[in-house]
């Protein structure tokens, strides 16, 4: 079954503004794939229906055998622990290490202090912040910035990864690495969407690419 | 469970950490809460002080009857009766003449005065304690004792009653328009602070719908901080009102002699701080509550 | 210049909007900066009633002096003369025996008391007015005058004079307690509103900073808000404290007729309502001023 | 005279970290020019320290002949009002119009309405963002918001435009109109400098490149 299945979504937003029209695709568990399409196309819009950030206008958005077009406002917080999510614009807590905002997801989840410490420090690990966890986010670099987010969204192990441009302000060395963690959490099973406009990615990954363009599926 | 509780000592520890970083903003809104609490706490603390005054002064609403020059024993008797059968009356005591005219004679500046006296000019009287310190009542036995043959004036302090009754109800008005004025400044000291800590915390709390917070978890640590600025209001306050009451004792000790009583103001029991500091936090987590409702709602996960 | 001009219009008509926008939360904050303003500006109200009163209670300390009963007309003229001599006096007057006898008639409960009498038991007295409501001269006036030969007795009413001075310094004691707590209240609400608005304006003066705003141009709005919120809290107190005193008289007239004067509170003159709006649109300036240094001080153009 | 001239400029953050050093190099009025190096080099601290956003800890840094590095904080505004500033992570204004977003640095200097709105709407124009004028910037995609910051950092004519990653979340096709925006601005006398790490578009179009790497200028 999948995991992810629109089925005639269509999304306006307050002003009349059409940003999905129609939209239908499914999603295997485990598999990975690009959301490509031009600026305003309805990329953001779309990852937004499926972590229940908007509620589409028309059609059903199911996600883990749940329809979140649905789903009571209550039930959302449960959903959304089953996602990993990097959005575009996403804030990092200025107030605390960068340790501490990898944590986060966790804290929130109410994991035992130990465990969790030790899985931050991993997904820090992996996108090469370890050696600054106790520094302040402000001190980071803007591709250091999007690296931790990177990191925060992974460290729960979610069953679904939504990314929003993931590698936007990363040089095309790091933007590899975590491309190359992306897939690997795919390896051991995780879903994968990324929505980009970087068709050299695309090109290089090879990966089942969905077309958005003025907010119909091509 | 365990992290349920983790998570509520952690929240706590937390609110203590963010006031302790902004010190001189908490200890204003300390103060302001503190303030907002102290004023109708002290009024209600010297209404009571002033009530138990007025008890003792009115407890005892009397009526002065005096007989006529000519009054014979057999008439006093027979006065006496009739006072005593008189509904609404506790007690009836004589005065005689001579008794009067020696207490005359110790009040101060009459010691000559009566000294002076070649005979005694006072009549004999009676002392009627009435059941209820109620001016009606007074005023219907004046009328009543009045009629009574051989009696030549009745004296009511009824007028002191009736003066005592309206300024209590005066003192009972202001009271209560404190009471409601600081009410509401409690309340939107507290609904701004909460209001405030919502507004620097709107990216956390975003952040935290967006990876599976639950509503009550974001709500906690506003709860938390409320209850613990009430507290710490509510101590502000209890410092306030007992410092004031200490001044104010200082000043009226030097008051007292004057009156030849003990014009000490009772400080509040433990009670009434315990009350105090409880409705205290109460309301801080009421002020905490309609602000979470009011503002957690606009905070949207993401733009 | 006019760039200028336009932007201060500008920003003082975006205070506004930004007011309106979120009536709940100015309409808490006026209540609280009007509640804090009220209290102290009433309390300065009911005190200079309570001057007044006083003033015209105390403004004639006096003595009186008894004369012996015994005392010829020669003596009398004597003591007249010696009392006139005193330092401290202003006037004397001669109370006969004839006249104190109607005086003592005339008052509540002596009449029939008085028409009993065979004969006048009152001694001639003189009655001296003081300089001045001097507890201290009133005392040792006392001393003097006791020492005259034919004088039997001098009643002093310096225990009135120190009794009142003492419930006035009380008084005062009890406002400056309040406008000193509520002083701190007033700065703590404006404070604390500032800080509100610069933490939920902190994008927009990041920007405006990077985009080549002055200093002066993002302080400004900020104090025209101070300033705004000043101006409606003052006209809050001024509506609070004229409804209080509205309610205050209303109680006062039930209570008049029993004192026999007119207990009407004074309500405050124009010039006072002004100086109270004035001050309290400085006051929101200052608290704006304070808050702004404070704050915008930590906003950097960019992390 | 060179409007930009670093000489031996090194900037040390609070915490140690050495993020430029010794860097020294001179812009020509009317020059286009590209930033890059890998995340983390030092490519945003370099654009804070011409725009007075922080202060070197050594070396003099020069700004149309004014020494910024040791400038009155009273005199920086005047000193910014000559900056077009693109920003990572720069704010818009989420309380007012796409309009009134692009006016801001005009109403900030006092210009006159009139002409400030008649160079607003040019500068939204340009961008394609001026049928989306009255609307809210909430409601703009990522890269619509990052092309209203473009607009904002060209409508006041600086005579010198600093961008960072002005591409990053654009696609191809926009990336390539706001690089001809910026090459146009260039054309009639202003002095662009842009960081990126976007090799390909360094390479379409051939400007002088200022490479950093690990703080030092290559
Ligand atoms: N809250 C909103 N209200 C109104 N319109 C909106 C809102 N959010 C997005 N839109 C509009 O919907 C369209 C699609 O937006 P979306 O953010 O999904 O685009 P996108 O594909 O992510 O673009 P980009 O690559 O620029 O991020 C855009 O034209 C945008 O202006
Ligand atoms: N305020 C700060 N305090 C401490 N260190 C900082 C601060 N700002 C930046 N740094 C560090 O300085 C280095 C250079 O940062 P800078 O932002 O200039 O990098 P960048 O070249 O713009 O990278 P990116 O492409 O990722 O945006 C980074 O390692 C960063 O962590
Ligand atoms: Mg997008
Ligand atoms: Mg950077």
């Amino acid at each position: 079954m999948a995991i992810i299945s629109f089925s005639q979504v269509s999304k306006r937003y307050p002003g009349g503004f059409e940003a999905l029209k129609a939209v239908s695709f499914a999603v295997e568990p485990g598999e990975m794939l690009f959301l490509t399409g031009h600026s305003g196309a309805g990329k953001t819009t779309l990852l937004k229906l499926i972590a229940a950030i908007e509620r589409p206008n028309g059609g059903t958005v199911l996600v883990n055998g749940q329809n979140v077009s649905a789903m009571r406002a209550s039930a959302i917080p449960y959903l959304r622990r089953h996602l990993g999510l990097v959005f575009q614009g996403q804030k990092l807590l200025y107030d605390r290490s960068v340790f501490d905002n990898a944590m986060l997801p966790l804290v929130v989840t109410g994991q035992p202090y130990r465990e969790a410490a030790r899985r931050a420090r991993a997904a820090l690990d992996k996108v090469g912040l370890l050696e600054r966890e106790k520094a302040n986010p402000v001190t980071l670099s803007g591709g250091e910035q999007q690296r931790l987010c990177v990191a925060r969204a992974v460290v729960n192990r979610p069953a679904i990864l939504l990314a929003d441009e993931p590698t936007a302000s990363l040089d095309a060395a790091y933007a590899d690495e975590i491309m190359e963690m992306f897939s690997a959490f795919n390896q051991v099973g995780v879903t994968v969407l990324l929505a980009t406009h970087d068709q050299q990615l695309i090109g290089k990954w090879r990966k089942r690419v969905l077309m958005l363009y003025r907010g119909k599926l091509l | 469970m365990r992290a349920w509780l983790q998570h509520h000592v952690l929240s706590f520890a937390q609110t203590l950490v963010r006031l302790a970083r902004s010190p001189f903003a908490t200890a204003l809104n300390v103060v302001a809460i503190g303030v907002a609490l102290a004023l109708p706490f002290g009024a209600y603390c010297l209404l009571g002080n002033l009530e138990s005054v007025s008890h003792r002064i009115s407890v005892e609403p009397e009526l002065s009857v005096f007989l006529a020059g000519d009054a014979a024993k057999a008439d006093i008797a027979a006065v006496e009766a009739r006072l005593k059968a008189a509904g609404g009356v506790r007690a009836v005591r004589f005065v005689s003449r001579e008794a009067a005219l020696v207490e005359l004679s110790r009040t101060a500046g009459m010691e000559e005065v009566v000294a002076s006296l070649r005979r005694n000019p006072l009549p004999d009287a009676f002392v009627v304690t009435l059941a209820a310190s109620d001016p009606a009542l007074a005023d219907r036995l004046e009328l009543q004792f009045k009629s009574l043959s051989k009696v030549a004036h009745v004296q009511a302090d009824s007028a002191w009653v009736r003066r005592l009754d309206a300024l209590l109800r005066l003192g009972r008005t202001a009271v209560i328009l404190l009471s409601a004025l600081l009410g509401l400044a409690l309340v939107a000291v507290t609904f701004n602070t909460i209001r405030l800590q919502i507004l620097t915390q709107r990216d956390e709390i975003e952040l935290c719908r967006l990876i599976g917070a639950t509503h009550a978890y974001i709500r906690r640590p506003f709860f938390y901080l409320g209850s613990l600025l009430g507290l710490l209001g509510g101590v502000a306050a209890l410092t306030i009102v007992l410092a004031a009451l200490v001044v104010l004792n200082r000043d009226l000790v030097q008051l007292a002699p004057l009156y030849g009583s003990d014009l000490r103001l009772r400080l509040p029991n433990p009670e009434e701080m315990l009350a105090t500091l409880a409705s205290s936090v109460v309301l801080g987590w009421l002020g905490a509550y309609l602000s979470v409702s009011r503002h957690l709602l606009g905070i949207d996960p993401i733009r």
